[in-house]
């Protein structure tokens, strides 16, 4: 297990190192001239001339990118050049917002978005279920922006019970948060439904009816660990797409997190800004990705056992795998 | 003349990660036109990776196939095409052998399509003989596979097979998956076909029953290699290896009563990554004996009937016991 | 005689889709006495499952009714019984076990546990002690008590089946209903399941209907035969009846379907046609109209049961004369 | 079960499919609104009442009424014909994004999945890096970096997607590759070209059909989101994830201003994984026989 663990991780280098270039050619991507376009058109040629020696826009592109990695790998990320900021700090203290946004949303979710999955998929076919596949499709449809607006107007503007933009207290991340969880709330009880009802049609559900369990048993114990494996991908990829999400609730509440960070630099076109966030940012998500992928492994025990069986008997008495690994075999020939 | 096929020590090695899987292992048989060859054993066994590889839906790795006299091992392109028009297969599901979205008459016309040369008209005039050949009636033509049962499908499959008037079929397990009275059928149909049209069989089947019914001559495998093969009736009559043997006896015969002894091997297949040489069934044989661990040698003990067991001839007289 | 172990009186099951209405089982009989081997023979779609699951009750409740019938256990209607009641049924008196190994057992849960928990279920005794019986279950099943821990995926298919065998068994149950617990297997590997379960059978002393396609099958395993055919039972008797002395055209012509070891002719005798289609059966006889034998008054009115001998009876017309 | 089989005409896929869609009465109706939405987008001239654009300041923030059904915005325009104009930004951003996105995707995930060992690997390395970027970052640095347009939008929206399409194509292909009746066709000689248009790829585009449809309502909302932070469609162009950011600053004495176009975006998006849900079903192979 842990050599798998130490596997992904090194993974993680060649991806950062790929989500380096990625940026950089983006930024690469600007239409005319970045510096020029970062002065304004008052600009003298010389002033600009000096801020593209500056940026290092004369070099080649390779030069920047080595240059680039290897700032990033002595911990340099740079500076702001409208603030002249060190990146990597602004972004540390920002962290903790967008992590709060992201953590409790994600957890509003998913202990909503679970039961409910549950409850429709043990009630098909009744209006309970409608009921609850429309409400959550509405709650996928809707623009959460939107509803953002419409839950300040109500709760902050109409009923003054919660403040409707910044950070304060807790109540002011109470909007934010429920902003954050309704889709994605959604989203995973939909995914915890169509897995539950799948799981719910496998042979091994009726062996454990035929063996007397009572119902509660054979949909909480048996179903249920089978059917939650799948809506933990989900989930994660929730949590770490959030981070990209947190962006648009972050400016709507004028929270001082990550992604407004961005959203400044993006708007001032300041490329240290743009470059190393979208990095971190990044690198937050593969990181949230590869403990998905851990407890994912630790959860269902057919994965599992493809990293700690192999040290116990090498190669030696295989199950049925034959059959199954002449055909992969195959497709692969 | 030479025969229609011949293959000598055919290899077929599939890359896995733990090893390379010796799927079919030194395979040397030959079959002549208007014969069936039955190839038997468990799952797992390489017999279905005979057929494709004789056919080359996957590579040969090591060995020589000749058909009608010629080295078609590594066949060039325009080659295969032609060898792909002699030699046809029949699989053994016909629910995933068949385009979901091509109806039936499309899935009949697409190998005459394929070879070209024909007007549609004239396509369509073989295809609905094609369609009467096999006993699918007029109507069905634009039906789709999930519209009909398995036997149809299977018919189906066949019309395809034969569509090209090939000389060589292999039918892949092509009726394990129906009824018996559906079975039946089919096996009467395929009987019929042989006989008018004279093209060679190799049956891959687990099934001994039907197996003996229909084949000249029958060829054991097991993990890959060949361990027995004989005429029809000659390896009922005098099994040899003692795989053979357990897997004979184990066939539950619907007659009652049976006095027939079982023989029971204990243990599982074991896996074909990597195999040990000698004989692959020792782990299990209860007559495994150090010479065992040595590469068997394929014998003949009659004409005709081969065994690969360096411990045949003790056997013979030994009386299973259970 | 002593009381029957199991009395299906005139069970019909049908399953309901969007458009059609599906009849699966109709009108069937059949009785089983304490120590009786049956197998329940026929082709696919022939109703063989369906009843099984209707004895245990547990049909997939959104698409199958129960549209009329009794089941009597030891002269208790299994039907009338209340959810919590069957359940103590369920896996204690009668148990089943599933065609298919490969999906029959939970993915995420050790063997152990799952054999554990049919027998905590059903008596009042600690988790270790059921832990223990478990063992002593997968001993018998011949797979070594060490392997407890271990998930399903790390058993061969032969295996996951011994395993589903001893949850089964696992609180001795005085029926067991068999749904071809041996097609998935290789012959090899069927032989040594089928010699298993013969001995736990003689051992346990437990009755078993054994649903199968397979008459080699049933020649070894079993005392009685019931041939279904569309929702039906057609014929049934003792083993040494049904195969030496078939009655029914249908059975007949299964026999003469099987590709047999000692057979000299080339060509088999085939039943002509195809099953009639469960959503449009014919109003007489289901077999009519692959019958060679058919009259007119087969295709109008469908045969009552005949019975030709004492425990052998037909649902033929030509079985009638005798009368 | 068997005998259906009569009909003489030959059964067409659509027919087949319209035949199970229309048992779900929800997704007929979501198809029908979602018609009726591209038809409002091209007729929007004839059918609005007012030019989007047609300011009258003298009437800003004028109630509804038989003129103004809606009422007026800031500067006196009609709200109504805002919206129907709107339609034509908010669709040309959900269905350009999702064809390009699309057909990228499915290109990728066909030739990975066909192609497999290395190509694949390779493939599958770069989409891993390429996805490590949270998509909606991705979109909005893109449309921030290539400037704020509806037409950079599209690119932006389109190139975000277009991992998610090649891995659900690979998956299908991948699938479908497997399956006997393609080997059947190699064995009468089918070409790697007639294999992959004839047999791989009719069979694997039903999963994608589908993540299409869907696809079509996620990007409607991404793209109202992009406009909504000022990098989508550029005023006066009405587009109603715009059009909520305007009515942002009046939330508070004209709500609504800001509701009705929130809910234009709901209805389309909602009518999208409606036909979506009611496709998979129609496609669901475990429904037919």
């Amino acid at each position: 297990m842990l050599k798998y663990i130490g596997k992904r991780l090194l993974m993680l280098i060649p991806t950062m190192l790929g989500i380096a270039l990625v940026v950089l050619i983006i930024i690469d991507l600007t239409p005319g001239d970045p510096a020029r376009v970062l002065l304004g058109t008052n600009a003298t040629e010389e002033q600009v001339e000096e801020l593209r020696e500056e940026l290092g826009l004369n070099k080649p592109f390779l030069v920047r990118y080595w240059e680039f990695v290897k700032n990033v790998c002595q911990g340099n990320f740079g500076s702001s050049i409208m603030t002249q900021r060190p990146v990597f700090s602004e972004m540390l203290m920002r962290f903790r917002y967008t992590l709060v946004l992201v953590v409790f949303g994600t957890i509003f979710s998913t202990i909503l978005g679970i039961p409910i999955g549950i409850y429709a998929a043990n009630h098909t076919h009744t209006w309970k279920d409608s009921l609850a596949i429309f409400l959550s499709l509405i709650c996928v449809s809707m623009p959460s922006f939107w509803f953002a607006l419409l839950m300040i107007r109500f709760f902050g503007v109409k009923l003054q019970w919660l403040p409707i933009s910044g950070i304060e207290d807790w109540k002011g991340w109470i909007l934010p948060c429920v902003a954050m969880a309704l889709g994605l709330m959604a989203l995973i009880a939909r995914q915890m439904r169509s897995d539950m009802l799948e799981v719910l049609r496998q042979d091994y559900i009726t062996t454990a009816r035929s063996k007397g369990l009572s119902e509660r048993k054979v949909v909480y114990r048996h179903a249920l660990k089978n059917a939650i494996i799948p809506v933990i991908m989900v989930i994660g990829g929730v949590f770490g797409s959030s981070l990209g999400g947190s962006l648009i609730t972050e400016v709507i509440f004028s929270i001082p997190g990550l992604g407004q960070y961005i959203m400044t630099g993006l708007n001032n076109r300041d490329y240290p800004v743009i470059q190393s966030g979208i990095l971190i940012i990044s690198t937050l998500f593969a990181i949230i990705i590869l403990i998905v992928d851990v407890v994912f492994a630790l959860v269902d025990p057919r994965i599992r056992s493809q990293y700690t069986r192999r040290k116990k008997n090498k190669g030696g008495k295989s199950d049925d795998g034959t059959g199954k690994e002449a055909k992969k075999a195959n497709a692969t020939a | 003349m030479a025969p229609l096929l011949e293959v000598h020590n055919l290899k077929k090695y599939f890359k896995t990660k733990a090893g390379p899987l010796h799927a079919v292992d030194d395979v040397t048989f030959t079959l002549d036109t208007g014969k069936t060859l039955g190839v038997v054993g468990e799952s797992g066994c390489g017999k279905s990776t005979l057929g494709r590889t004789l056919l080359h839906l996957t590579d040969v790795t090591d060995g020589k196939i000749f058909f009608e006299g010629e080295d078609i091992t590594y066949p060039s392109r325009s080659k295969l095409k032609k060898l792909r028009e002699q030699m046809q297969i029949i699989f053994q599901d016909p629910f995933s052998s068949l385009d979901p979205r091509m109806t039936v008459g499309e899935a009949i016309m697409e190998p005459l399509k394929m070879r070209g040369g024909m007007s549609k008209a004239d396509m369509q005039a073989k295809t609905k003989e094609l369609m009467d050949t096999v006993g699918l009636a007029a109507r069905f033509e634009h039906s789709y596979p999930h519209e009909l049962d398995g036997g149809r499908r299977q018919r189906i499959g066949i019309a395809r097979a034969l569509s090209l008037d090939p000389k060589f079929i292999v039918c892949d397990e092509p009726v394990s998956a129906l009824d018996v009275s559906i079975q039946a059928q089919v096996i009467n149909l395929m009987l019929d076909l042989q006989e008018e049209r004279g093209f060679a069989y190799m049956f891959v089947t687990h099934d001994l029953s039907v197996v003996k019914y229909i084949s000249d001559e029958i060829m054991v495998m097991y993990l890959g290699q060949m361990v027995e093969k004989a005429p029809s009736d000659e390896l009922f009559a005098n099994t040899l290896h003692p795989y053979s043997k357990a897997l004979l006896s184990a066939i539950p015969i619907p007659k009652y009563p049976n006095n027939t002894k079982r023989i029971l091997i204990e243990g599982e297949i074991t896996s074909p990554i990597n195999p040990k040489p000698g004989c692959r069934f020792a782990a299990r044989c209860r007559y495994a004996c150090e010479a065992c661990s040595q590469p068997q040698k394929l014998e003949e003990y009659t004409p005709g009937h081969y065994v690969a067991c360096c411990r045949y001839k003790e056997l013979i007289n030994i009386k299973e016991e259970m | 005689m002593a009381e029957k172990l199991l009395e299906i009186k005139n069970l019909s099951v049908e399953y309901h889709s969007d458009e059609d209405i599906l009849y699966a089982v109709n009108n069937v009989n059949l009785t089983l006495e304490p120590g009786e081997t049956l197998g329940l023979v026929g082709e696919t779609g022939a109703g063989k499952t369906t009843i099984a699951k209707s004895i245990m009750r547990i049909l997939p409740a959104a698409q199958a009714e129960i549209t009329s019938g009794e089941i009597l256990y030891r002269g208790e209607n299994l039907l009338a019984l209340k959810e919590k009641e069957m359940q103590k049924v369920r896996g204690n008196k009668i148990a089943m076990i599933f065609q298919d190994p490969m999906t029959a057992l939970n993915p995420v849960e050790t063997v152990g546990y799952q054999i554990a928990e049919a027998i905590k279920r059903h008596n009042k005794i600690s988790r270790n002690e059921a832990a223990d019986r478990a063992g002593d279950m997968l001993e018998m099943v011949g797979i070594p008590r060490e392997r407890l821990g271990e998930y399903p995926h790390q058993f061969s298919g032969g295996m996951k089946q011994r395993v589903v065998i001893a949850m089964a068994l696992a609180c001795n149950p005085e029926l067991l209903l068999a749904d071809e617990p041996t097609t998935a297997l290789d012959v090899t590997i069927q032989a040594q399941v089928l010699d298993m379960m013969r001995g736990l059978k003689e051992k346990l002393g437990t009755s078993v209907i054994l649903i199968t396609h397979d008459f080699g099958v049933v020649a070894d395993f079993c005392t009685a035969v019931a041939v279904t055919y569309a929702g039906e039972i057609i014929e049934r008797g003792s083993v040494d009846r049904i195969f030496n002395n078939p009655q029914h055209p249908y059975t007949q012509g299964l026999f003469n379907s099987l590709p047999s070891l000692e057979a000299t002719s080339r060509r088999l005798k085939p039943i002509k046609g195809l099953m009639p289609d469960p959503t449009a059966l014919p109003p007489g006889c289901r077999f009519c109209e692959r019958c060679e034998y058919a009259t007119e008054e087969c295709a109008k009115k469908a045969p009552e049961i005949y019975e030709v001998e004492p425990g052998h009876t037909v649902k033929c017309f030509r079985a009638r004369r005798d009368d | 079960m068997t005998e259906q089989a009569k009909k003489p005409k030959k059964q067409t896929r659509l027919h087949e499919i319209w035949v199970q869609l229309k048992r779900n009465k929800l997704a007929v109706v979501s198809m029908f609104v979602l018609i009726a939405l591209v038809l409002v987008a091209i007729l929007a001239p004839v059918l609005a009442p007012y030019y989007y654009d047609e300011q009258n300041v003298a009437n800003k923030y004028a109630p509804p009424s038989a003129e103004h059904l809606l009422g007026t915005d800031k500067l006196g325009r009609d709200i109504l014909s805002r919206l129907i104009y709107g339609t034509r930004a908010s669709l040309t951003m959900g269905i350009v994004a999702v064809l390009i996105g699309g057909l990228i995707g499915i290109l990728i995930g066909a030739i990975s999945g066909y192609y497999g060992n290395w190509v694949d690997n390779l493939m599958m390395r770069l989409l891993d890096i390429y996805q490590a970027i949270p998509m909606f970052l991705l979109c909005v640095a893109l449309a921030a970096i290539l400037g704020a347009s509806l037409r950079n939008a599209i690119i932006a929206l389109g190139l975000g997607i277009v991992p998610g399409y090649a891995r659900i194509m690979r998956a299908s292909v991948m699938t479908v590759r497997e399956t006997e009746y393609i080997e059947s066709a190699k064995s009468i000689n089918c070409g790697v070209f007639r294999i992959i248009t004839k047999h791989i790829i009719p069979n694997a585009i039903g999963p994608m059909i589908v993540q299409l449809t869907m696809g079509v309502g996620s990007c409607i909302l991404s793209g109202a989101a992009l406009s909504y932070i000022g990098l989508g469609v550029q005023p006066p162009t009405p587009e109603w994830g715009s059009m909520i950011s305007e009515a942002r600053a009046v939330m508070r004495q004209y709500p609504t201003h800001a509701i009705y176009p929130g809910i234009c975006i709901m209805i389309a998006v909602l009518a999208c994984n409606l036909l979506g849900d009611g496709l998979r079903d129609a496609l669901d192979p475990r429904l037919k026989n």
